[in-house]
């Protein structure tokens, strides 16, 4: 007997709202109907009417986790359509934060594939080491979600060399609780008995589906844009790519543990090695032209292309989200497994359909208590006392 | 009576997450109030996995046209009383998506919103800060 | 190396499809013009050579609507644009869902977007948008964006 | 007087309200624990009555289309299994000799109640997740039962083969606990795993895995029906230890017992918070390869004596 099991769209196994229908015999999912656009907010209207350089704020906002990627693609797809060579200092940056933010969204993920199986312990653990490193954003750009660090020539801000020791510290915290995570992910045989052999999408599939990240490199297809285009700073520093091979759930998530540890490596390295200097060019005008720009997200490799007629604003401007590849995977990596495995397997390619803006007027009994530019200067307070709490 | 109601609601809050087309931001910081840092189970909130079981609403991002029908879907699933808390700048004023063809305004525009925590992100003190005025709202 | 077989790999395509017009623009970027008809044995070859579909897209331009597939070559890191135009009066191409399934929803989505009739598509349903939005209006045409934005600003002007 | 004095034992102590009112405490203590293990705070004491008060007082809402008597006949059948359940335990730890011959069996049947309740009211429903769940928690029942009862086998064999709660309780006082020798072991450990699945923690809450059917057969109910499940859960986790204490444990007639139930309350929210949840195949592999065999061999144990 076929039934229709629907996840979402509004379902506690996804943040945000998506539709999959499962279609079930039993407890077997047979096929899987995949519907989107819940959450479809017309970028590629909106960024046509913002000049060159709002639209890494727009495009900040497309995903919340990945709040650094678009922005970065963006900026090197313009930089390449326009020949502009940001200064090295800014190169370096860029790298330290894209690969603190793969840290960040990788252990995000890792909790909520715990909470998925139903195992809260390891959700609540792994997200009590991943709030550091909020802090740690915080503290260098001043917002512990949508950094706003990338920008067309250079960086927005400095990392002072001040700081350099609180991010070492909290690296070398890191190396040895993801040494604990990655032992006890493999060593678990609960874990495995949930993981193991499950949702296995096989190498020729991942080919054809294009699928990118970690997704792929679960399965055995060795890509990754940091390697293969290196850009920034990705050419100056020693790292492997981590790949998996059996592509099953457990395997993308070891390779994403792995990757931490890569990570871990790279922004060592970029710390030691960095140059001084200024963190950005003058940029005048986009010539008219086009660029392409990509850049290694947590979950894949992140596309944007945009054209420019000349003008202070962009004609075309074209993203491709990982997930936007990856989810229409699922389809045949979820078929022939049951329910449960489902939600696993959907998960497990980090989906991600994701975007915001900022304050208002908060009132209390009618009366109006801070006004925008209050909020802001809380804001701003709690970020200087944070400051010196790590500088003590 | 009607103050053992108030109680009841105030000491247990338990909130279902309503995400329309945001972008995860907000919905991860919900989720991070659960967790070890921000502990949000101290004041008996809980994050409930049926709108049915659910006495608050947090809603977070802007409304498009494919996710209206299921937000007022959920929001009528929702035993009466509820309390509807926006959270985030999305869910306030659609801002930077004002212009853009797919989106229908705000929450307010289709359902009664309580309580707006601005910020995008809130920072989860924020979020907590406005469940907390929210209730004493009551 | 990776220049080499960049070279090499220019210089094969140059034989074996002669009408097509090559455009390099930085060492990891080419962009290749080419017919609407010749799309797909195009795309299929590169395919073949192992190449990754990353993504394709659509523009409304002055002369019809121009759409661009773009190839990755990952040993290489480069990128291999195929451009095309398809006229708007006449807005089909041939769809290249049957030998690369990832082809699938950037194609629903430039349909519902720009109007593009793909030939061969097994399920050309509107991916992104609402059941309520009218069918085929396409939000991404410049007649339409200039539409909208009238409409905006009369309204803005209205509340004012 | 008499019907008085068996009212008074059924509404208000042991059944039903002091039931309810140590239950929801004995959840507290589980939501405690778990927040400790999770390195976090935790609620108060008096969040679970909360909760509870303000479920009673919120609107309910009976899906369109639903069997309305079944809809609601689901929740009312497990608490009532459990009063009855709670006043049989007492008395019989306190009177042995009020016991009459086949009351286990009684019992197994009242403990069958609640997941009866379950699988009608989440038919009843008319949501398909709520079906999935209550074929899963159909399914999960038929697996552990087959375990938990050949372990109460062997507690009827090592009490000299009564099927009365009584004598079970009456040998334990003259020759010591059952649990302090190898098929008790045995048993105890089969119990108590069942005990997990009977209250549908994780390793074993598939049938209400939130992440995979949102809340499964429990999806549709708000207000007080949801209380009452609520509250038949809370009564549960209260009864089973003390189930498992009557009849492995020696029986609850000494102040011992209260050490004996908190450590079995914390066993159970350790084993629920250091585990991921099986899928259904896995926990019927489980119950009945890995613990039927188990209990097999308790049986044999038992019957030479040990």
């Amino acid at each position: 007997m076929r039934r229709v099991v629907p996840i979402g769209p509004y379902h506690p196994l996804q943040e945000e709202p998506e539709f999959f229908k499962l279609i079930v015999e039993g407890e077997k999912v047979v096929d899987l109907e995949i519907n989107i656009g819940y959450n479809h907010r017309g970028h590629e209207y909106i960024s046509p009417t913002l000049t060159w350089d709002q639209v890494p704020f727009l495009v900040e906002r497309i995903c919340g986790i990945c709040s650094d990627s678009h922005p970065y693609a963006y900026v090197l797809a313009v930089e390449d359509c326009a020949h502009i060579e940001p200064p090295p200092r800014a190169k370096y940056i860029r790298t330290i934060i894209g690969e603190l933010e793969r840290i960040h969204s990788h252990y995000l993920w890792l909790g909520l594939a715990g909470h998925f199986i139903g195992y809260n312990t390891v959700w609540m653990w792994v997200w009590r080491y991943r709030e550091p490193l909020l802090d740690l954003f915080e503290l260098i750009m001043g917002n512990r979600n949508h950094y706003a660090i990338n920008k067309i020539g250079g960086a927005r801000r400095d990392i002072k060399p001040e700081d350099y020791p609180k991010i070492e510290k909290y690296l070398d915290m890191l190396e040895k609780k993801n040494a604990m995570f990655t032992k006890a992910i493999l060593d678990d045989p609960v874990i495995r008995a949930r993981l193991e052999g499950v949702g296995i999408l096989k190498k020729e599939d991942a080919i054809a589906y294009a699928v990118t990240g970690p997704t792929a490199r679960g399965s055995g297809y060795a890509i990754d844009v940091r390697k293969d285009d290196p850009y920034d700073a990705y050419d100056k520093v020693d790292w492997d790519i981590v790949v998996g091979k059996d592509g099953d759930v457990l395997a993308k998530a070891v390779v994403r543990l792995l990757e931490c540890d890569e990570s871990i490596k790279i922004v060592r390295q970029c710390l030691k090695n960095m140059p001084d200097g200024p963190i950005e060019t003058r940029v005048d005008g986009i010539p008219p032209g086009e660029g392409i720009g990509h850049h290694e997200a947590p979950r894949g490799e992140v596309f944007h292309y945009v054209r420019s007629d000349g003008s202070n604003m962009p004609v075309r401007h074209k993203v491709r989200a990982p997930s936007f590849m990856n989810i229409a995977s699922n389809v045949v990596a979820v078929k022939g497994y049951s329910i449960a495995d489902a939600t696993l397997v959907l998960a497990a390619v980090d989906p991600c359909y994701c975007c915001t803006e900022r304050t208002m007027v908060a009132y209390e009994d009618g009366k109006e208590k801070y006004t925008g530019k209050d909020l802001l200067q809380l804001s701003w307070k709690k970020t200087e006392r944070l400051r010196e709490r790590y500088r003590k | 009576m009607g103050n053992l109601k108030l109680l009841g609601l105030k000491k247990s809050p338990w909130v279902f997450h309503l995400a329309a087309a945001a972008c995860n931001n907000c919905d991860i910081e919900i989720l991070d109030i659960l967790t070890p840092r921000w502990d949000v189970e101290r004041f008996g909130i809980v994050l409930v996995g049926s709108p049915r079981h659910a006495d608050a609403l947090l809603v977070t991002g802007v409304i498009n046209r494919k996710t209206l029908p299921r937000v007022l879907r959920v929001y009528e699933q929702t035993p009466k009383p509820c309390l509807v808390i926006a959270v985030g700048s999305c869910a306030c004023h659609p801002h930077i998506f004002e212009s853009s063809y797919n989106v229908v305004g705000p929450y307010d525009k289709h359902i009664p919103v309580d309580v707006y925590i601005p910020g995008c992100p809130p920072k989860p003190e924020a979020i907590i800060m406005g469940v907390v005025k929210a209730l004493k709202r009551l | 190396m990776k220049k080499e077989y960049s070279k090499k790999f220019l210089e094969e395509i140059s034989k074996k499809f002669p009408e097509v017009l090559i455009k390099i623009h930085s060492p990891r970027r080419t962009y290749i013009r080419i017919s609407r008809e010749g799309v797909y044995e195009f795309a299929k070859f590169l395919f073949e050579k192992g190449l990754r579909l990353s993504i394709a897209t659509g523009i409304d331009t002055r002369e019809g609507i121009e759409i661009i597939y773009h190839f990755s070559h990952d040993p290489s890191g480069t990128y291999y644009n195929i451009k095309t135009v398809v006229p708007k009066d006449d807005p089909k191409i041939r769809s290249l869902t049957d030998f690369l399934p990832a082809a699938d929803w950037i194609e629903r989505e430039i349909q519902e977007l720009l109007g593009v009739d793909f030939i061969g598509h097994p399920n050309l349903k509107p991916l992104l948008t609402a059941e309520t939005w009218p069918q085929g209006l396409c939000p991404l045409r410049r007649d339409y964006m200039n539409e909208h934005k009238k409409i905006k600003i009369e309204g803005l002007k209205e509340e004012h | 007087m008499n019907i008085i004095k068996t009212l008074f034992s059924y509404i208000i102590f042991p059944g039903f309200l002091f039931t309810a009112v140590v239950g929801l405490f004995v959840t507290w203590i589980d939501r405690k624990v778990t927040a400790r293990v999770h390195w976090r705070v935790g609620p108060p004491w008096y969040q679970p009555y909360a909760d509870f008060l303000k479920l009673l007082l919120k609107e309910t809402i009976i899906p369109e289309g639903s069997s309305k008597i079944i809809f609601l006949l689901g929740p009312i059948l497990g608490l009532i299994g459990m009063s009855i359940l709670a006043v049989m335990l007492f008395s019989m730890n306190f009177n042995p000799h009020t016991s009459f011959v086949g009351d286990l069996i009684v019992i197994i049947y009242l403990l069958a109640l609640p997941p009866i309740g379950v699988i009608l009211g989440g038919s009843a429903s008319r949501n398909p997740l709520a079906s999935v769940g209550a074929s899963r928690e159909m399914t999960q029942y038929f697996a552990y039962e087959l375990p938990f009862l050949i372990s109460l086998a062997i507690i009827i064999l090592k009490a000299g083969g009564h099927i009365k709660f009584g004598d079970i309780i009456i040998a334990q006082h003259t020759s010591g606990s059952f649990l302090y020798s190898i098929s008790g072991i045995i048993a105890g450990v089969v119990i108590f795993f069942t005990m997990q699945a009977k209250l549908s923690f994780v390793p074993f809450d598939i049938p209400e895995a939130e992440q995979e059917i949102m809340a499964g057969p429990y999806i549709e109910y708000s207000g007080v029906a949801l209380a009452v499940y609520k509250l038949t859960r809370a009564m549960m986790f209260f009864l089973l230890p003390l189930f498992f204490i009557s009849v492995l444990w020696g029986g609850f007639a000494d102040w011992w017992a209260v050490l004996k139930f908190l450590v079995l309350v914390v066993l159970i929210v350790l084993v629920k918070n250091t585990n991921p949840r099986l899928r259904i195949d896995q926990s019927l592999k489980f119950f009945w390869l890995g613990l039927g065999i188990f209990s097999i061999i308790g049986l044999i144990f038992a019957f030479y004596g040990l």
